[in-house]
Order: C-alpha cells, then structure tokens, then sequence
C-alpha cells in the first residue's frame, strides 16, 4: 500500500496518539532487575496494556517473554456458565469484551505466527471458526518492528522467515539508520493506525534503504539451519521410529514450557469449573508435552514416553502443519530453545534430520 | 442424578420459631438433585420415623438430608431408619439447624436464610456420600495376657469365669509377680501370701486358663479380633506333665545361684522353684549356671527324680497361638541403681563373703562405703516375710544382728528430676507407713524413723493408716537425707528437719529406701513387639487418659496394672478386670464390625512415601507389593487395616497425592461442601 | 436468650473447619445453652483438626469466604492422640505461608475449643466476626480480576429484570 | 578434577557396576550445559563440570521420570553437593534405594544463577544466591569424590541467601501481595516449577485431579495462586533448595522465594534442615507436644 518514515524518538507520542484514540494498546514493558534483589533475579520483558508512550520499551530488548498468542488465544476463556436447579439446567452466556486493540513492536516472528494460529481458528479452510479468536483477530491490529539484535538461539531464517518478514503485519516499523523509522502499511487495518499517526509520519519510505537494513541484521544471525528436506524426510513412516527421537529426548523433562512458549502452539483443553450446582466452562491452554495428553480412560497412552511427547511436536511444527494449512508451523523465535530447563534444542533436530535426509 | 429426599424438621417451636422451616423445605426443593421434601413437627417422633421411611420407599430416595437437631443427637435414629427402609444409613446426613442455627439466633429472617445455607451444603455433601457397608471380621474368642502378676491372674479370672478362654504367658517359672514377694500389705496388714496363693493355684486349676510359664511373647502380629501371637517357651529341662513337685531334686542340687525372688538376699539351688508357693510347681533348670547343660557334669537332679521327669535334651520351643485380645499386664520393678546414689551396696548374699578383687573395685568409691544395710523396700519385704529368708524376724543383711534403729527414706529416685524419674511413685507413703509398723511389730524396742518430702495418702483408709503408724511410734522428719556413711558398724544418716531447720543425724543400724516404680526394664521392647504406645518413662500409654483409661493405642490391646502407671493393689484389680470387662464387650458379638468410616488407598496413585504411615497413630496402614498378572513385584503401596484405623483422617492431610482417602469424610465431600458454601448472607 | 443482632452494611462470609470432639460440640453446647453468637459462621463437621488441609482453606477463599475459622481439641486431648499436633504444624507453615503471600492471615483464627467451652466459642466466633467485618470484604482475590462467576450473576440479574 | 571423575565413569561403564552415568556436557550454546546419559565408556569424554552446570540431575532419578522404566539397574549420577542433599532426601522418601545410585561427588564453587548471564566467569554478579552460604560444596554423601574430603561443619542452621526474601518480608502485606500479584499474572499453568522439581513425585499430581479439582485448572487468579500456594505447601521441609523452579520458570516468575521462606520458618521453629538426613522425618509429619502455638487462641 504506501510506505512512510516515522522519527523514532516520536514513538512515544504515537503510542500516546494511539491510547487517546480509545484503543487499548499493548506494548513491550521492560522490568529491569533491582540490584537489591540479588543475582536470581533477572529482566522481564512482557507485552503488557500500556496507558501512556511514557518510557514505552518499543523496540527495545528482543523478544518479549510472551507472545501475541495470549491477546488472541487467551490463557483461560469461559465459554459459558450454567446453573442446575431442580431438574433444570440453565446456560448462561459469559460476556465477553473484544476491545478494539493494537499490539505495538511485535517482532516478526511473532506477527508471522498471527498467521499459522490464524490457520488452525478461522481459516474458512479448516471449516471451523473460533468465535472468541476470531472477533479478537479482526479488532486486532499489529504492528510489527523488525528486529535488529537477533541473540543466539534465533533461527527465523531457517524458517523461510527474517529478520524484517511483514508475514502476519498490518503495519511494519522498521529502523534505517539514524533516528529514522521506515513505515510501511500493509493492510486497510494498518492503514487506519497509520491515519491516526498521520502527524508523526513523513514522506515516503526508501524501500532500498528498509532492505539493506534488514539484510544486515540478518548476516547477524548464528543459528542457521536447513529445513527444506525435514518434510520428507518425516514422511518417510520408517523414520518415525528413528533412534535420533530418543536419543535426543530423552532429557527432556516434559515440563510444557515450550509448547507455552511457542507463538504457534494451540492446543487447548476445557473442562466444567464446578462450583455446587453451578459452575462455568472453560477454555485454557494445554500441552502436548504433557503425559496426561494423550492418556486414555482407559488407562492405555500411545505416547507413553517422553520423546515420543517431543517428536509429537517436532511432527506437528514440520509435518503435519505444512501439510494441513501449507506452511511453516515453527517461526523460528527461539523461545522454547531460551525456556528449555534442560537445553533441548529444536534444531538441533533440524540438523539431525537435515544430515540424515542428506544421508 | 441423585434423588435426594430433604426432610426439615420443626422440632415443635424449638426450631420453628426462628427458622421459617416451609421456606427451608421450598428452597430445598428447587435445589438440584433433590425429588423430595418434607417439613414435618417432630421428625424424630414415630411419624416422622415412619413418614421418613416411607418416602425413601415410595419415592425410591438415594440419600437423605434431615435438617433438625445435632448429628450427636439423631444422626444414629435416622440412619438406623433408613437402613430399615432399605438405604444404606451412610446416605443419610444431618443439617444441624437447631443446635447450631435457631436455638443461637433469634432473627427469624436470618435463621432461616442460615438454614437455607446449612442445607445446601448438606444437599452438594451427600451426593458424594457413597453407600459405605461395615466390615465384618472374624473373631478369635482367646485372650492372650502377658504377665502372670495379680493383674493377670484377677483379669484371667474374670475372663475365663465368663468363658473366655485365656492364655497367661509369665517369664518366671512361677505366677505371683511382685506382689507375692510382699509380706503384708496396706492398710488392711493381711498377708499378701494368703490371699494371692488360692487365686495363683484358681489360675493353674481353671479348665479355660492356660499358664504358659517360663515363657515370653516374641512377636505379635495381626490386628483387633485376629491376633497372632509367636510364645517362646523356654526350655524347662523338667517334663510338666510327669513332675509332681515332689521337691526332690531341689533339695539335692549342689549348686547355688543368687535367688531372684529373694532379691539377692539368699541363694537358691540351680534346679528351682522361685518360691514355696509357686505355681505351677514345676521346677526349672538354670540352663545359664547348669554344669550338666554347660560341661555335661553333675545331673544328680535325674538321678534322684522319681518320676523320671528331668530331660536335659529338652529345647526351647515356639508355639503359634491366635488370640482377639491382649491383657498387657507385665508390672513393674523398683529403680535400679538407686544404691549407688545412697552409698548402698546390693549384698551378693545374706552373710558377707570375701570379695573379690573385681567386685571390690565396683563398689562405691569412698565416703559412701559398703554399706551393705542400705535395702529397698521390695528387700524389705522379703526380711518381713514369714516365708522370706529371715523367716519374718527383720535381721539386717550385713550380719543377721536384729536392728535397733532403723531409718526409712520416702521419696527414693522419685519426685527427682536430677537423678530419678518427675513423677510421685504414690504407693511409697503408704508402704514406708506400713513397713514402720511391721518392724516395729517385730522389733518392740525398735525406734523407726521416716525422712519425707509430703506425705501423699489419698486412698480409702490411707490416711487413718499413716496416722496409726505415726501413733505407733514412727518418727516422721520432714526433710531430706543428704549423706549415708558408715559408722563403726552402724550407718551415719545425715539429715535435715526442714520443720524445725536443724540439721538431724541419725545413727542407723538399717536404712530401708523408699524408692520409685518404674516400668520393666525391657518395656519399651515389649511395646514395640505389641505394636503400643508408651511414654518417656516406658509406662504405656492409654488411648485417651480420661475416657479410654485401659484401652492401648491399638485397637484389642488393653492395659492392667502397673505396666501403664503407678498404682497400687486395689487400682491394679480394678483395672484388670476393667481391662477384662472391655475384652468381653469385644467378645460380646459372634463376629467384629468395624465402622466403615475407615481410610482406604488408591494403590495405583499412592507414591510410596511412607508419609501415612509415620503419622498413623494406630499403626494401621501396611507397605504392600503389588504384583502384576505373573506375579511379578510392580509397585509398593499403602494399605490400610480397617480393623486397626479409627478413622481421624491424618493419614489423609498427610497425603500429597490425594491417593489415601478418609470414607465419610472423602476430599470429594468436603470439596462439594465447601463450594456450595456461599450464599446470600443476610 | 438475648440481644437482637445487628445487621450491618457487610456481613463477612466465615467458615469454620472444626472438629467433631471438641469444637462442634462445643458449638452445640452453645446451641443447648441457649447462647446467642454470630450467624455469619458455617460449620464444616471433620474428625479431626488433624484432617483439615490447606486446601480446604485456600478453597474456601476462593469460593468468596472472608474468614475462616480452624478450630479443635486443645492439646493433648485430641481424641486420636495426636491429630491436633500435627494440625498445629501444618497450620504454622500454612499461615506463614499466606503472610509470605501477602494475604492476610488475620483472616484465619486458629482455636483450641473443647466440648465444654460453649463460651468460648461463641467468643471466638463473636470476636473473629467483628475483626473480619472491620476488614472488609477479603477482595484479594477478585480485585482486578472479574470472578466471572460474579460477572454471570449480574447479568443473570439483567435478564430477570 | 574432571579427569578424575570421567576415569571414574569410565571404569563404572566398563565393569557394568553402573548402566548409565548422568552428567553434563555442552550445551547447544557456549553458555549452556545440558544434561547427558552416558551410557559407553568412549562417551565419557563428553562429561563436563564447571560453574554452567545449573541442573539439578537428581530429578532423573525421580521414580515419576522415566529411568526404573528403562530397566536401569544402578545409575551413577555426577552430583553438586545441593544435588547429593536431593537425593538423600529422596532416599528419605523412599523414591529411591540408595543401592540404586552410585554418586559422583564434585567439589563445587558455586553456579550461574542463569544461563543468560554466563559471560566466562563466575562471579558475585552472576552467582546463584543459594551458593553463597552453601555448607555442601563439599559435597555430604559420595560414593565416588576426587581427591580428599575434607571435614566440614554443618552443624549451622539453614540461612536464606536470596536477599528478595528479606526484600519482600520488609514489604507491607499489600505491597507483598500486589509483588505476587504481578508476577502471577504472567503464570500461564505450564507447571514447568512441578516438572523441574526432584521432589515432584506423585504419580497424579493434586492439579490434575479432576474429581474434586482443588486447583482450578485454568490459569485465571484463583487457579494460579492456590497451585503455587499449594505447590509451597507439599515442599515444606523437604524442597532442598536448587532453585530449578524458578530457573526453569518460562515466565521468569521467582517461586523459589516460597520454599526460601518456608525453609527458613521450619529451620526456625523445629530446627529441620532438608536433606542431610535419611532417616529423619520432615517436620509436617512429626510434632512435638511444646510446638510453637502463639497464633493460637
């Protein structure tokens, strides 16, 4: 669509811009450690609702700890609550609010993963629709800031992913150099936001100028693997029952934080919250790393070990998404290599399969 | 769906008059699950009873909640109705709303919104009440008593005057215990003799009794109403049935030992009887000091036996016996060791031999001395008794002269947190009275004087008999001894008259010490192998100290005499057949029904730790294996004996995996209970 | 019989967890003597103060109570023995626990009360409900967060209306 | 020192007297570790020890994990003396024979507290605060330890070293409260501080009942505070202080300060100390009659 520059000492006043429009907006918040409270503590960065562009974190650190997921897909949804009273159950509607919302400096990886839960919620394809997902979707506008410090455990390139991707974008920030942000609108969503900060923003945008940036960054990237022969490779049934799954997976502890992680990972459990006779439904997140996930009333778990629970996930992201929803289901973010408690590295499978592919 | 019948109660106006019982009732029936409701004058009355029954018949009701009085009140009634009425009594609940709502408030408007709520809870609680069946147990109708002293021998009589078949097991060749070592006992002065021999040989001669004696517990396992018991019988070397007690053998053994029974005072051969009296009189062999047994010399014991009853092949022998109840009735000892702190010496024998160079160099070193006429009160005794060594004259231990003044001190290792035990030994007053007087009977000219703390004698005639020894001629100081020496060959006795504040020294020519009763030196042994409680003295403990005086911490164990706390004889008897009139009532039924309210174990969840079984206070949860279809071992496990719990849900709190489970009282229940907690408070 | 009881603005929400020996007997020997003490307490019947678990209390919490009340036989007369011990060790680390938390354990009263203290039950409960409703409502848990449960109410109230 | 320790599971592999030994070797990162099961005495080599080696490896010996299902006999294990103290009080729980284990000791100097702050030393900066009073680095029960062990007094009392819990004790109960509050809000129920823990045992956790659900599944307010309350409560007197729960926290979220705290009311009022002991029983399942009671009326 058109493209702009926005100073980035400005970004302040657009978040400010932004709130004064009546939209919540969700931004970084970094929570730097206090020297009082000692070596554990460490910084938190989380996308958090802000109120003002006053110390906004735009921008700043990597990666926050969560991603969109949760402002899309919460944590825990209550779908309804019902009462029983005599012979009769009565289900009452839970009120929902869907603000009209806009998430600033998503990285794009995570903005990228707009697009593959968008896949598995509302895609026409998938005959099914998340109402809850899909009103938050369409109220929800991102956008997304390109990275410039990638750390060691990114691997977005390995993804057919980089640095600078738009993939999942409404509107793309992206630093060129000096003070200068490069803006570019991507859908009629970003177009609004870019009206609303349409006295922040300059000219046009130099295309050349946003590539060659973004290009840099991505010669900053270490972790670099090749994913193009994991699919068939994967096809390939013998190699279900390879020994590199347990060989690789068996530290694995089954602890979740992964799946939790991961922009992509959706699944979800629901369950009766009982109160007496009355209680709600409700939605909330689970995990394939779980043991109880996949375990039968009947007592029987087919994935009754550990690695299989790994190769489950590692099947899901490389296999069964490209195969369902035809693209990537890893976006290469790198948090569940970060938050792994026993550094269970997903691409190290990625090499072990690239190597095995190439024989 | 449950069908759940509510049944409000007015209790005339007791309940009526604060609580609008009608709105209870509506509001209960629009609460799910529930198909039926009553609001009825008395529910308890025969009306309410029947009209109560007749809606769990007609309506087919699946639980029931009645809102009235406290469970301590109907509960029972109610259940015991249903259970007529075909529903299992532990579907039935109470919602206390007169006790614990109308006869505390007096707003009507809040009784009742109270109500609403209190019946609630109750209605969410009982749809995870589950039809719990008692169990039934079998019942072995055999008593199994430890200790053949006069708490044994009174609790096997009653018993077996019932019925009950009783086994004794006494780890000395005779039965008697400590009170047949006593001459005379207070306040009453009869002899101790006289009346324990007739019970003694009652025991031996009862068709229902048997006397397993020379014989100790080893183990016991199993739990209330399904003892089994492990009795080792020691060898006796002497055939029971063939020996006639013809006292030949006894008379001829060359050998001599210190005699136990005599405390030390005299000897008695290796083949014995403890004393003339003893029951059974069979005599058994020292095996420890029996050259025969040792180095195959002597046996001039078979030579001259009769009856040719002497076997010196025999070996010790183990018998399996099941029992439903334990009598543990095994008594006490006088504080060892106390000599020491006196300055005494405990006298290997009546007349003072040579010592030898080791025992020289156990004695006391000096100041203290040999002071060979320090006695305890049980030594006296035996000077005392007609049947004892001295023939009843009181002669003193170091050279048979008859003492001229004799010093008696109460309070010997008890009250005493340095040297001795906290408690009050209790029966010391009373003996110390009555041993001033048996000397004094004895020696006329004697002078006795008696060092005491307080003067404890709260007993039906205690106080008349102290008063009576006072009037005989005791001296009683109020105050303590500091030093014993020796004195030529009289006992300096260094004390103070805390009355007059002057210090008292009195030459003695026997001191005779009060001293404490303690437990049996192995009853901390003896608890563990019985599975019971016991506290820091090693007395053990009673279930509850007010209301459970002779139950033990486990269920079928029971406590007579001094084995559970200081006592004297009266106490004794009365608790041993307190002890007996408790194993009747157990043996009442044909077979044991525990309540089911017990703790059960989800096996497959339960993660080992043991934490259950180290709070259980009943020892009733078991570590099992749990096998697999090919018997393999696949898991451990938690169990729980329903006929050792007694349900109070510890094991419960202590379980992290939520996998033991108090039933009656299940997470379930109290979850449903508390989340239906929460209405409209007015 | 005696005094009418005043009703205030907020009434706390109390339940007690008591045990069948001592306190709920004592509870119903104030029923028997005719005392008069607060209604705002519901009674949770066990057999013992040795099984009540934290979770009881933390469930009672959330389920919108404003105190709650822990109470058993004083020491050494627990009906087991020991039960009361053990409760006493747990409910020292449970409320060290809330405090370390920050929720306020002035909100738990822990009591020994035995079969004939009616008196002071009706104590306990009298003071500990002054104490709560000086407090307030125990909000701690339903602050910032919409209880939707609370939520479904209002608007159940809506369409009735 | 590691020479040592790699001839050693060298020699352990080669007589069979072990299956595996559990170690650590380098990580996917130069500033990670990871843990390895080495299982062929040419593997040895991977074995490394230095001050990245964060894990606490007795988890692996967990009955709930995976080992007694692989028909492991005897497991050697390479243990920091915080990790030894794990599995004795694992012995003490009966979730393991210590005739199933054969430890490793080696003498420690402390540990990262996280990975992301590794910069190729160790240093106040950097370390964990649980070592900065540590009375184990040399380690309490070895089967194996290199060089000589020198005597150690661990007679002292157990002392909170993470300076936040004193931080928040100074708090006011509201501010305390609006801390967790925080930091809650970011629990997302992964459970990864239950997965991580050693002392994690049972075969179906509380929070996976269904039936009554103490813990509300969801990770809304209630269901996150009574599952971290909850998860304290089961690790009064027996969490032995690796602090793994919160470095595996995803969200960064310290629920170790919990167990801190609860350490140190036991150690205050019964005088327990976690995992120096086999037989000793931990303080929630033992009493005595004259127990702290001033809260009581």
């Amino acid at each position: 669509m058109r493209t702009a520059t926005i100073q980035k000492s400005d970004l302040g006043k657009a978040i400010d811009l932004l709130v004064q429009a009546d939209l919540r907006v969700i931004a970084p918040r970094l929570q730097p450690r206090l020297e009082e409270d000692g070596p554990d503590a460490i910084d938190v960065l989380t996308l958090v609702e802000v109120k003002s562009g006053e110390n906004h974190q735009v921008g700043e650190g990597l990666l926050p700890l969560n991603g969109v997921k949760e402002f899309l897909f919460a944590k825990h949804e209550p779908l309804f609550a019902y009462e029983k009273r005599g012979k009769k159950i009565d289900i009452i509607p839970v009120h929902h609010e869907y603000p009209r919302t806009v998430i600033v400096g998503v990285r794009p990886c995570d903005a990228a993963s707009i697009a593959s839960l968008n896949a598995v919620f509302s895609d026409a394809n998938a005959g099914f629709e998340d109402p809850f997902f899909t009103r938050r979707r369409e109220r929800t506008t991102i956008v997304t800031y390109s990275c410039t410090a990638p750390d060691a455990s990114c691997f977005c390139t390995s993804v057919d992913l980089a640095p600078d991707s738009s993939r999942g974008s409404d509107l793309h920030f992206t630093e060129i150099g000096g003070d200068l942000i490069h803006v570019e609108v991507l859908t009629e969503a970003g177009e609004a936001i870019a009206n609303l900060l349409e006295s922040l923003l300059e000219g046009e945008g130099d295309q050349q100028q946003r590539e060659k940036a973004g290009a840099a960054v991505k010669e900053k990237l270490t972790r670099i693997r090749d994913a193009a022969p994991i699919k068939d490779w994967l096809d390939n049934l013998d190699n279900f029952d390879d020994e590199m799954w347990e060989r690789l997976g068996e530290k694995c502890i089954g602890c979740g934080s992964c799946t939790f992680l991961c922009p992509t990972c959706h699944c979800f459990d629901i369950v009766d919250e009982n109160k007496g006779s009355k209680g709600y439904r409700v939605k909330f997140w689970d995990s394939c790393q779980f043991d109880h996930f996949t375990l039968h009333a009947s007592g029987h778990n087919p994935r009754d070990w550990q690695y299989k629970r790994y190769r489950n996930r590692f099947n899901c992201k490389f296999k069964i998404y490209p195969e369902k929803f035809e693209q990537q289901g890893c976006v290469g973010c790198g948090r569940c290599i970060r938050g792994c408690p026993v550094n269970l590295d997903i691409t190290e499978y990625m090499a072990e399969v690239a190597a095995k592919a190439a024989g | 769906m449950a069908k759940i019948g509510v049944f409000v109660c007015q209790c005339g106006n007791n309940i009526a008059r604060t609580v609008d019982t009608a709105a209870v009732a509506k509001d209960a029936s629009e609460q799910n699950g529930v198909v039926h409701v009553e609001d009825y004058k008395f529910m308890c009355s025969a009306p309410g009873q029947e009209m109560f029954k007749k809606a769990i018949k007609e309506k087919g009701l699946d639980a029931c909640i009645v809102a009235a009085c406290s469970p301590k009140m109907h509960e029972a009634t109610f259940r015991k109705a249903a259970e007529a009425a075909g529903l299992n009594p532990f579907k039935v609940e109470i919602a206390n709303i007169r006790e614990q709502c109308s006869w505390v408030h007096d707003d009507k408007e809040i009784g009742t919104a109270k109500s609403k709520d209190l019946t609630h809870m109750m209605i969410e609680r009982i749809k995870f009440n589950r039809p719990l069946e008692r169990y039934v147990m079998p019942l072995t109708k055999r008593t199994l008593i430890l200790g053949g002293g006069i708490a044994g021998i009174q609790a096997a009589l009653d018993l077996a005057n019932a019925g009950i078949e009783v086994h004794i097991v006494e780890r000395e060749p005779s039965l008697g215990g400590n009170m047949a070592r006593l001459s005379e006992t207070f306040p009453t002065l009869d002899c101790s003799q006289c009346i324990m021999t007739p019970k003694m040989v009652e025991v031996l001669d009862h068709p229902l009794i048997t006397v397993h004696a020379y014989a100790e517990l080893q183990k016991l396992e199993g739990f209330i109403g399904n003892f089994r018991a492990t009795i080792l019988q020691k060898a006796k070397f002497v055939i029971d049935d063939l020996c006639t007690g013809c006292g030949e053998c006894w008379e001829k053994c060359p050998f001599s030992v210190e005699s136990e029974f005599e405390m030390g005072l005299v000897k008695r051969p290796i083949i014995y009887i403890p004393f003339p009296q003893a029951v059974p009189t069979v005599p058994v062999i020292d095996k420890t000091e029996c050259p025969k047994i040792l180095k195959d010399k002597c046996g001039l014991c078979a030579q001259v036996c009769g009856p040719d009853c002497i076997d010196f092949t025999q070996q010790d022998e183990i018998k399996e016996i099941e029992f439903g109840a334990v009598i543990v009735a095994t008594g006490f000892q006088l504080m060892p060791n106390v000599y020491r702190e006196y300055g005494g010496w405990r006298p290997p024998h009546m007349t003072p031999k040579k010592l030898t160079k080791k025992e020289r160099a156990a004695l006391p070193r000096s100041g203290a001395g040999r002071l060979v006429d320090v006695i305890n009160g049980l030594e006296f005794e035996r000077l005392a008794s007609a049947s004892g060594p001295t023939g009843g004259q009181i002669r003193r231990p170091s050279d048979g002269k008859i003492p001229e003044t004799v010093v008696f001190i109460a309070c010997v290792g008890s009250r005493d947190c340095n040297k001795g035990v906290e408690y009050c030994s209790k029966i010391c007053c009373m003996y110390t009275a009555k041993h001033t007087m048996l000397y004094q009977h004895s020696v006329h000219h004697g002078k006795a004087y008696v060092f005491y703390m307080d003067i404890r004698a709260g007993g039906k005639g205690y106080e008349e008999f102290i008063n009576r020894a006072q009037n005989e001629g005791a001296q009683y100081i109020r105050g303590r001894v500091s030093r014993l020496s020796k004195k030529g060959d009289k006992i300096l006795v260094k004390g103070a008259d805390t009355l007059t504040g002057q210090a008292v020294d009195v030459e003695a020519d026997m001191v005779v010490l009060a001293t404490a009763m303690v437990p049996q030196g192995d009853a901390e042994e003896t608890a563990q192998i019985l599975g019971i409680g016991y506290d820091k003295h090693g007395f053990y403990s009673e279930q509850h100290p007010k209301l459970m005086p002779v139950d033990s911490s486990t269920g079928g164990i029971f406590l007579a005499g001094t084995c559970q706390g200081v006592k004297d004889i009266p106490e004794t008897v009365a608790q041993a057949s307190a002890a007996a009139s408790k194993v009747l009532a157990l043996f009442s039924k044909e077979e044991l029904q525990r309540d089911p309210e017990v703790a059960i174990v989800d096996q497959e969840k339960c993660m080992n730790c043991w934490d259950c079984v180290t709070v259980c206070p009943y020892l009733a949860i078991d570590r099992v294996e749990l096998k697999d279809r090919n018997g393999n071992f696949r898991k451990w496990a938690a169990q729980v004996n329903p006929g050792l719990c007694q349900g109070c849900g510890l094991c419960n709190t202590a379980c992290r995996s939520k996998s033991i489970e108090l039933q009656g009282y299940t997470n379930e229940q109290v979850y449903a209970q508390i989340t239906a907690f929460g209405g409209e408070f007015v | 019989m005696g005094k009418k009881i005043e009703r205030h603005a907020f009434e706390p929400k109390i339940m007690a967890f008591v045990c069948k020996w001592c306190t709920y007997s004592g509870a119903d020997l104030a029923g028997t003597s005719r005392m008069d003490y607060s209604p705002n307490v519901r009674m949770v019947r066990l057999p013992c103060s040795g099984r009540i678990d934290p979770q009881f209390m933390i469930k009672a919490f959330e389920q919108g109570a404003d105190g709650v009340v822990v109470s058993g036989c004083h020491p050494g007369d627990c009906h087991y023995n020991e039960g009361n011990y053990y409760a006493r060790r747990r409910n020292t680390a449970f409320r060290e626990l809330m405090d370390f938390n920050g929720i306020d354990i002035e909100r738990i009263e822990f009591s020994w009360i035995s079969a004939a203290e009616a008196i002071k039950w009706t104590e306990v409960i009298d003071n500990f409900t002054d104490k709560v409703r000086e407090l307030g409502p125990h909000a701690q848990y339903s602050d910032d967060v919409v209880d939707p449960y609370a939520e479904f109410l209002v608007q159940k109230d809506q369409e009735t209306a | 020192m590691i020479e040592q320790i790699r001839n050693q599971a060298r020699q352990l592999l080669e007589n069979g007297e072990v299956d595996v030994v559990i170690g650590y070797a380098e990580g996917s990162d130069p500033s990670r570790t990871t843990p390895v099961f080495v299982r062929k005495p040419e593997d040895v080599d991977r074995l490394i020890y230095d001050a990245r080696c964060i894990n606490s490896l007795p988890l692996y010996l967990n009955k709930r994990h995976e080992y007694t299902k692989k028909g492991w006999k005897k497991t050697g294990i390479i243990g920091k003396g915080c990790d030894i103290r794990a599995i004795t009080q694992l012995i003490a729980e009966n979730q393991l024979r210590r005739d199933e284990v054969y430890i490793l000791g080696v003498p420690c100097e402390g540990v990262v507290s996280h990975f992301e702050k590794w910069d190729g030393s160790l240093h106040d900066g950097n370390r964990a605060s649980k070592c900065t009073d540590c009375d184990v680095m040399i380690p309490l029960d070895t089967d194996f330890f290199p060089g000589e062990k020198p005597e150690v007094d661990r007679s002292g009392p157990y002392k909170v070293t993470s300076p936040k819990v004193a931080n928040l004790m100074g708090m006011e109960n509201d501010q305390r409260f609006a801390f967790w509050r925080d930091d809650f809000d970011r629990c997302f129920k992964c459970y990864a501080c239950r997965e991580v823990c050693p002392h994690c045992s049972c075969n179906v956790c509380i929070t996976d009942e269904t039936t009554p659900s103490w813990i509300d599944p969801a990770a809304h307010k209630k269901g996150v505070f009574s599952w971290h309350l909850t998860r304290a409560m089961h690790l009064v007197g027996r969490c032995t202080g690796c602090g793994e729960c919160t470095r595996a926290c995803p969200m960064d979220i310290q629920v170790d300060l919990f167990n801190q705290r609860m350490k140190e009311i036991v150690q205050e009022n019964y005088g327990y100390k976690s995992g120096y002991s086999l037989e000793e029983k931990h303080p929630l399942i033992t009493y005595k009659v004259d127990d702290r009671e001033d809260f009581i009326k």
